[in-house]
């Protein structure tokens, strides 16, 4: 049998703070000025995988479809390649948008679980607020290790050549003035 | 205590700076309300008079808007206009007041957006310096003239 | 104190609410009260609308009854209504300079948030308009005569309908073009929307009855170099560019175009929009007015080494026996006299270069819709056949709509006619060539008569309409399908999925944008121009085609974007405005002229060289400076710059000035 | 007739105003046969005591030259306002402050220091300065406040009429005398000098050009290697100041070709003598560029201030809410605040 | 000018060769530059979707140590690149984030006034600075006859009003040209290479890739010519992933631009680290030798 489904949207359902929360984030300001042309869906080079286009993400955003929004695929598969901001007739920066987001979703644990891609992002930012510095073969290692480690089975032979052609240090690099880092990002006013 | 809010005085030429004021308003846009507007018909007729009288008489920042360069209604009266303020500033600087209370500005018929931003901006920038009247040491009023030596004389104050 | 007239001042004060304009946001009874307390006030009053009939009532009551003998009003601007007040001033039987007007809506009431804020900045404007009027004397106003005579600037649709008009009301009329030809952008269109008239068919008429109109004089391929003078007394230079053909003796009859060395055309048609090519000599187009051939001396082989045979020249003799080709002709400078200028200089079309991803210039098969405009015009270079550039019919055609419009990267504004003229293209695509017609648009906009109707009509014939504006235009294909063809990439924003339409030839719907020497114009005419660069006209709604420069009045697309109702619709208002100036024979001068004391001048001479108008002289016999009140323009210039105060200008003293700025700064 | 009295008083000033009175040569003797010099201390030997003897009003004209500073010019000259009838203020430094003005350029700590402390000739063990409020009972005598401003005379007192000029030239103050002595003295507040600029009685106002004057560069007297003397100077670029200088000297410096520094002050009706001098300068300098005009500016009037308010920086609109101004002036600008009955 | 060079995780990595020809580039070229002293990562695109604020105070703490030197930046890899300018744009633009992070900067003993240094892309520099008629004059070896597909990438241009075209920059195209190459026009200039993605959802990330190499297979390219280690990555370690998964043989060299003119500008090989790509790139220069 064909599942039917309700879909109809009731304004109790909605959240009409969200847009407000989001268009306070800096370079999201301009979500208002969205006339839905498209242009931003047609320029991206991932809208074909993503359950809703940039587009509607933005009047979904705008009309406080919160849940939909922040569970959504779309803003994981975001390549950041500003693509959309650079094409959009209204210079509403899509992009950042997309940031903004991603970082409610994580905030509010409402990402895909076991996706590698807000993986890969919580990894990068541990290995690199401790050393200051990235190593790639660190990172993905961690990545792989929690979402998948057959993976990194797979992944040996690229490894491999690229460690014979020295363009994959094992070591693990960090700056040495750690401290500065440390003193820095501990007194950022987001920072406890 | 209420927060100190600067009176600027604008000198407008009726043709172009005068006119960004109105389509300000006919846009709606909001300004800072501490500018007050004297319309005359080119910047050239500003004498540096009126904008010393202004001065003296409470103003805290002094606007002068004219057409932009090429543009005057007259031809270049904008440029007289220049000529005077460029010394006029000198002057004030000598005199020890911050040459940023007197500002020139070439705002056209249409920009009215830059008429708002410049107001706003003057506004903070006059904000920051504080009253024109406690600006300059050589303007503070002191003892002068002193009650004392009025006393010795024996004889009434006058007023 | 007293007036120049000996009497006291009685100052009446009445202060608009303008409805809820200035009501809603200044306390007008508060500022009432204050008034009445402000020195030599005797009367202070509020209204609905002041420049109502009552309401000017109210001034001229009071002039009668309490002697009023100054009158403030604090409403709008006095750009508005100053002229309303002064008349009711004088009605009520006070020198209308005996009124100020306090601007307290345009300055104060829409621009503060804040009504406490809003309130007192109103006092403060009302106290110094009070301290002011004080310093008011009667003055008498000069009237100066007008021309009759008109210029009318382009010679599109705007500039040809203005002239006819004029014309046939029996006024001289100067219609400078700077082409060869007039008829301007409509001349190149096939047909009008929505009615599908034959563009050449309504314009030919117009631009024959120009040439045979014994009160137009036409000044084709000429351009205004400079303009002089003031409202009903303008002195124009124009400057006529060499076509090195004599227009008098030429009869259009091609046989030079048809001698040129030249076997073909080889070089790009400006008229044909580069579709099309043409010789070195050519008449831009069949129905060209003046029908008179020119030549471009940058591709003509004589102008380049001097060493043609120059056929053209040998046939216009020997042949036609006209001699009517002339390669030493130079170019020449007319000066006229006008009264009142129109300038109809219309628009240019977005350069769709700007956007790369739309590949034009870099596709073949991208076109502009003007090109295409020439490609379906029967008298166009395939003669109305819709073919690609290499001859191949298309089998699908996409048109994007917006293109340079409704962008903040290039021209933010809605164009207006791309919506319609796509509709006309699509219909004509369709029809001629049966090929699949997808328009991408981003909002359908076509209000109009008849033109609702319109895009209803192209939606039964089967073309596409797919929302969405288009990223891309591609020749990166991706199978069998798309292969050697244009793909369209475009979000189907109904359908929320990304689509691949492939496509033989695009067609860009750019929009229009105001001509690159908008800017030069303006200032060669001293006009002002939008944000955007049109041509601003002085009230967006009441003064639609005057501008801030009495006598200068702008018509059809150079003042926005419009179609070819409006555009005939505005010309025709403009000349109705000029009719209006030059019918009444006079103009009344504003006496804000500067005068001199004579008794107070030192002949210093400062002032002399200040006038931009030549205006003040030196009386030797004097040994003082004297002004000549028809050539002053009232700026003050001279009198910002008298070291002995022996200057003064009318409505603008210095104690005026210098009263209202204390009286602003009265109010804390 | 009785010979009327007539007091004279100098306040901070230089001297050369009592010399003016001096260089009247012979018609001094003339018009000591109409006036009697009741007051005069720096000829004669006249008391503070003799004037506070006078009644109020005793005194027909007293002639005060210099601006006022110190303590006991202000006292000196109220009393001798109380005493006189007219209070005449003779010479630039009263009219409008004059040269001493030029210290409210300047802090008045400033120049304390300067003048007791670090100044190049001073040697000082550090101790030495004025200080009023030493009185030293045993000498007879106590040190007079030094006011933090300079005044001009009807800064400090009821002015009735003004001799400009520094100093006054002769022929002025002679004619100054016969209108106050005529039977129909002119109105108070009567600057006794020309109702015109200098450039109206300069010989040289005929050599300017016709169509105006357009200045390319300024240049300062020592700049120039040779001031023709038939050219209007101002034309040849020196910032001489006649076109708003009160005229009635018969040019006297431009004869000598150096041009007017403005020390007659400024025409009726100008309210702020430098400003009017500062418009008229920019407004005849011949270029519309921003760059060329502050070159012109830097290289030809290094000093704005020093240059137009050479004698009137009291004067100065700036200077008028703290100092006062001219009573008459201020009533004429201000509407006044009357109520009219409706 | 002298310049800091701010390398980036990658440039020490996987975008080993690049930052080899980069300084034997400038070192030929005669432009001074010395690597940022203890620089730390720029704080990434990953970043900003964790906590924009940590990422920003990261990019601000290279900023403020340039600053402290006077010099301005070149930041080779596009991302660091992008990121640098933002932090700075970001830094002017809100005042409260311009707070925070200067009142942490200061406790960490630095200063920052954001108008002193500039970040500039070695392309940038090389283009508009060294300019192309001055490259075109230096060049050796000609590389005549290379058929190069120029490939930007997204954030080299990325948002707007950078030094080039937001979607159809050509700088490197002209500097291509100025060497001998013949450039390939085509519209997949900044169409992007998978970035992470790559790595995290391969059929996705081998889609995008594919589609590059796809392209420039169909329009005859000899090489690929790129401005950023994560492209260059992306193109040359994933193309036999991807011939495999599309059965399809590519074999296209892909090379930063900085090896092509250094090789034209006469460099040695070994000092452009040509033998670190793992689709080789010999033949390319074979072909001209």
């Amino acid at each position: 049998m064909i599942p039917i489904q309700r879909t109809i949207k009731y304004e109790s359902d909605l959240d009409h703070a969200f847009r407000e929360k989001i268009m306070s984030v800096q370079g999201c300001e301009n979500i208002w000025s969205c006339i839905q042309c498209g242009q931003c869906s047609a320029a991206c080079p991932l809208s074909i995988y993503m359950d809703y286009t940039p587009r509607k993400i933005i009047a979904m955003t705008r009309e406080g479809f919160r849940e939909e929004v922040l569970s959504s695929r779309t803003i994981w598969l975001c390549a950041s390649c500003y693509a959309c901001a650079a094409y959009c007739p209204q210079n509403v920066n899509i992009t950042e948008i997309m940031y903004a987001l991603k970082r409610y979703a994580i905030e509010e644990k409402k990402y895909p679980k076991n996706f590698p891609i807000p993986e890969l992002a919580k990894a990068f930012f541990t290995y690199v607020k401790t050393h200051g510095r990235n190593a790639e073969f660190w990172v993905v290692f961690n990545v792989w290790r929690r979402v998948a480690v057959f993976k990194l089975l797979k992944m040996l032979p690229l490894g491999w050549k690229l460690l014979t052609r020295r363009r994959l240090p094992l070591r693990r690099d960090r700056i040495q003035n750690t401290r500065q880092l440390k003193t820095i990002l501990s007194n950022l006013n987001g920072e406890a | 205590m209420k927060s100190f809010e600067p009176k600027i005085i604008g000198l407008f030429c009726n043709w172009c700076t005068y006119l960004a004021a109105d389509l300000a308003g006919v846009s709606r846009m909001q300004y800072a309300p501490n500018l007050r507007i004297v319309r005359v018909m080119c910047s050239g007729r500003i004498h540096p008079e009126h904008v010393l009288w202004a001065f003296e008489n409470g103003a805290d920042g002094v606007l002068i808007g004219g057409c932009h360069p090429g543009d005057c209604h007259y031809i270049e009266g904008n440029f007289k206009n220049l000529r005077r303020y460029l010394l006029l500033k000198r002057l004030l600087k000598q005199f020890g007041i911050d040459e940023r209370r007197l500002r020139l500005e070439w705002i056209s018929a249409s920009e009215a957006d830059k008429l708002r931003r410049v107001v706003d901006e003057f506004t903070e920038t006059l904000r920051e310096l504080g009253p024109f009247a406690q600006e300059a040491p050589l303007f503070q009023a002191a003892e002068s003239p002193s009650p004392i030596q009025k006393s010795t004389l024996g004889m009434k104050e006058e007023d | 104190m007293a007036g120049r007239n000996g009497d006291l001042p009685r100052i009446g004060v009445y202060v608009c609410h303008c409805g809820t304009n200035i009501g809603g946001k200044v306390n007008v009874p508060e500022v009432v009260a204050f008034a009445r307390t402000l020195p030599n006030v005797v009367v202070a009053r509020e209204y609905k609308y002041m420049c109502s009939d009552p309401g000017q009532l109210l001034i001229k009551e009071d002039i009668q009854k309490l002697n009023i003998n100054r009158v403030i009003v604090a409403s709008c601007s006095p750009h508005l209504h100053e002229h309303t007040f002064r008349k009711a001033t004088l009605e009520g039987g006070q020198n209308p300079y005996l009124f100020h007007m306090a601007n307290i809506r345009e300055h104060v009431s829409w621009v503060t948030d804040d009504p406490e804020k809003a309130t007192e900045k109103a006092k403060a404007i009302i106290e110094a308009a009070v301290y002011r009027i004080q310093f008011h004397e009667p003055l008498e106003s000069k009237q100066v005569p007008v021309n009759p005579d008109v210029l009318i600037v382009g010679g599109g649709i705007a500039g040809i309908t203005a002239a006819l008009t004029l014309a046939n009301a029996g006024k001289k009329v100067y219609l400078v073009e700077r082409e060869s030809s007039i008829g301007g952008h409509m001349a190149k269109f096939d047909k009008t929307f929505p009615t599908l008239d034959c563009a050449s068919c309504i314009l030919t008429p117009k631009m024959t009855a120009v040439k045979d109109h014994p009160n137009i004089q036409l000044i084709t391929y000429a351009e205004v170099l400079e303009v002089d003078g003031y409202v009903g007394n303008f002195t124009v230079k124009v400057k006529k560019k060499p076509r090195y053909v004599i227009e008098d003796r030429c009869i259009g009859c091609y046989v030079c175009v048809e001698n040129c060395v030249y076997k073909t055309p080889k070089y790009p048609s400006e008229f044909d929009e580069g579709i099309g090519l043409r010789k070195p000599i050519y008449i831009p187009f069949p129905q060209a007015v003046p029908l008179v051939a020119v030549i471009d001396p940058e591709t003509c082989i004589e102008f380049k080494s001097g060493r043609c045979p120059k056929k053209c020249q040998q046939a216009c003799r020997e042949v036609v026996g006209r001699d009517a080709i002339d390669f030493t002709q130079k170019e020449e400078i007319l000066e006229i006299q006008v009264g009142a200028i129109v300038l109809a200089t219309g628009f240019q079309t977005f350069d769709a270069s700007r956007i790369p991803e739309y590949g034009y210039g870099r596709y073949p098969n991208v076109y502009t819709s003007l090109e295409i405009e020439r490609l379906v015009n029967s008298s166009g270079p395939t003669g109305g056949e819709i073919v690609l550039r290499d001859g191949r019919k298309p089998r699908s055609v996409g048109i994007i709509h917006c293109v340079g419009s409704r962008d903040r990267n290039f021209n933010p504004w809605c164009s207006r006619v791309c919506c319609m003229y796509s509709l006309k293209l699509a219909h004509l695509v369709r029809e001629r060539t049966g090929a699949e017609v997808y328009n991408f648009y981003i909002d359908m906009r076509t209000p109009g008569k008849g033109y609702e109707e319109f895009y209803e009509k192209l939606l039964h014939e089967g073309v596409h309409f797919i929302r969405g504006k288009v990223a891309e235009v591609t020749d990166w294909t991706i199978n069998p399908e798309e292969a050697g063809r244009l793909v369209i990439r475009v979000e189907d924003s109904l359908i929320g999925v990304v689509r691949r339409i492939p496509v033989d030839m695009v067609i860009l719907s750019v929009g229009l944008e105001p001509r690159a020497d908008a800017e030069e114009l303006r200032r060669l005419f001293n006009i002002s121009c939008s944000a955007e660069g049109w041509f601003l006209e002085r009230h967006p709604k009441l003064a639609p085609v005057s501008t801030y420069t009495d006598g200068v009045f702008i018509a059809g697309a150079c003042q926005g974007p419009k179609d070819i109702p409006d555009t005939v619709a505005q010309a025709g208002a403009a000349a109705g405005e000029v009719l209006s100036l030059v019918d009444r024979g006079f103009i009344e001068l504003e006496p804000n002229i500067a005068v001199i004391d004579a008794r107070k001048c030192s002949g210093c001479h400062v002032c002399i060289a200040l006038c931009p108008y030549s205006a003040i002289s030196f009386n030797e016999t004097e040994n003082v400076a004297q002004i000549n009140e028809a050539l002053c323009k009232g700026c003050g210039v001279c009198v910002g710059a008298c070291p002995s105060r022996a200057i003064h200008q009318q409505l603008f003293k210095d104690e005026q000035i210098m009263a209202e700025i204390e009286g602003l700064l009265m109010v804390e | 007739m009785a010979k009327k009295k007539v007091g004279f008083y100098w306040c901070a000033s230089c001297g050369g105003c009592e010399e003016a009175v001096v260089d009247l040569a012979e018609d001094l003797l003339a018009a000591l046969e109409q006036i009697e010099i009741v007051f005069w201390p720096v000829a004669m030997d006249f008391k503070r005591e003799d004037v506070e003897k006078m009644a109020d009003g005793e005194i027909f004209a007293t002639f005060i030259n210099g601006a006022v500073r110190l303590s006991e010019q202000e006292e000196i000259v109220h009393l001798l306002r109380r005493k006189s009838q007219v209070i005449v203020a003779f010479g630039a430094c009263s009219h409008m402050g004059g040269i001493p003005g030029l210290a409210n350029g300047v802090q008045r700590e400033q120049i304390l220091d300067y003048y007791y402390h670090s100044g190049p000739t001073v040697e000082t063990n550090g101790s030495v300065e004025p200080d009023p409020g030493i009185t030293k009972k045993e000498h007879g005598f106590d040190l007079p406040e030094f006011y933090r401003h300079v005044r001009a005379l009807d800064q400090v007192i009821d002015v009735d009429y003004y001799i400009p000029g520094c100093a006054p030239p002769p022929a002025i103050v002679k004619g100054a005398l016969a209108q106050l002595l005529a039977e129909e003295p002119p109105p108070p507040g009567t600057v006794l000098a020309s109702s015109h600029a200098l450039c109206h009685e300069c010989e040289l106002n005929e050599t300017k050009p016709a169509e105006g004057i357009r200045i390319k560069e300024f240049k300062r007297p020592h700049q120039v290697e040779k001031i023709d003397p038939n050219t209007c100077l101002l034309v040849q670029g020196l910032v001489c100041l006649g076109p708003v200088t009160r005229g009635g000297c018969g040019a006297l410096c431009v004869k000598g070709r150096m041009p007017c520094t403005g020390c007659f002050g400024p025409l009726d009706g100008v309210q702020d003598f430098g400003a009017a001098a500062l418009s008229f300068v920019a407004s005849i300098i011949d270029s519309n560029d921003p760059h060329e005009i502050e070159r012109i500016l830097d290289e030809g009037i290094p000093d704005p201030l020093g240059t137009f308010y050479l004698y009137s920086l009291p004067k100065s609109l700036l200077f008028q809410k703290l100092l006062g101004r001219n009573g008459k002036k201020v009533a004429e600008s201000r509407p006044r605040k009357e109520k009219v009955e409706a | 000018m002298e310049y800091f060079y701010y390398p980036g995780c990658s440039l020490k990595g996987t975008g080993a060769s690049y930052e080899k020809s980069l300084l034997e580039v400038f070192a030929l070229l005669g432009i001074p530059m010395k690597e940022l002293p203890d620089w730390n990562c720029c704080g990434a695109t990953s970043y900003m979707s964790i906590d924009e604020e940590v990422a920003l105070a990261m990019a601000a703490r290279n900023l403020a140590i340039a600053e402290e030197n006077g010099r301005d930046v070149i930041a080779p890899c596009s991302a660091c690149y992008m990121v640098l300018r933002k932090t700075q744009k970001y830094m002017k633009e809100y005042a409260h984030i311009r707070q925070s992070i200067l009142n942490a900067l200061k406790k960490a003993g630095l200063t920052y006034h954001g108008d002193r240094v500039r970040i500039r892309h070695p392309l940038d520099v090389l283009v508009n600075d060294v300019g192309i008629a001055e490259i075109r004059k230096r060049v050796q070896r000609s590389l005549n006859g290379v058929r190069v597909f120029p490939y930007y990438g997204c954030l080299i241009v990325r948002p707007k009003n950078g030094f080039d075209h937001a979607t159809y920059p050509t700088s490197m195209d002209r500097l291509l040209e100025a060497l001998g190459c013949e450039v390939i026009d085509h519209p997949l200039k900044t169409k992007c290479c998978g970035g992470s993605l790559t790595g995290t959802l391969e059929e996705v990330g081998m889609r995008l890739v594919y589609i590059l190499l796809k392209e420039a297979k169909k329009r005859g390219s000899h090489a690929i010519a790129t401005v950023c280690p994560l492209c260059q990555f992306n193109l040359d370690a994933y193309q036999e992933k991807v011939e495999k998964i599309y059965s399809e043989s590519l074999g296209i060299p892909v090379m930063y631009f900085t090896q092509l003119l250094g090789y034209a500008l006469g460099a040695e090989d070994s000092h452009l680290g040509l033998e670190q790509h793992i689709v080789p790139v010999q033949e390319v220069f074979e072909m001209v030798r």
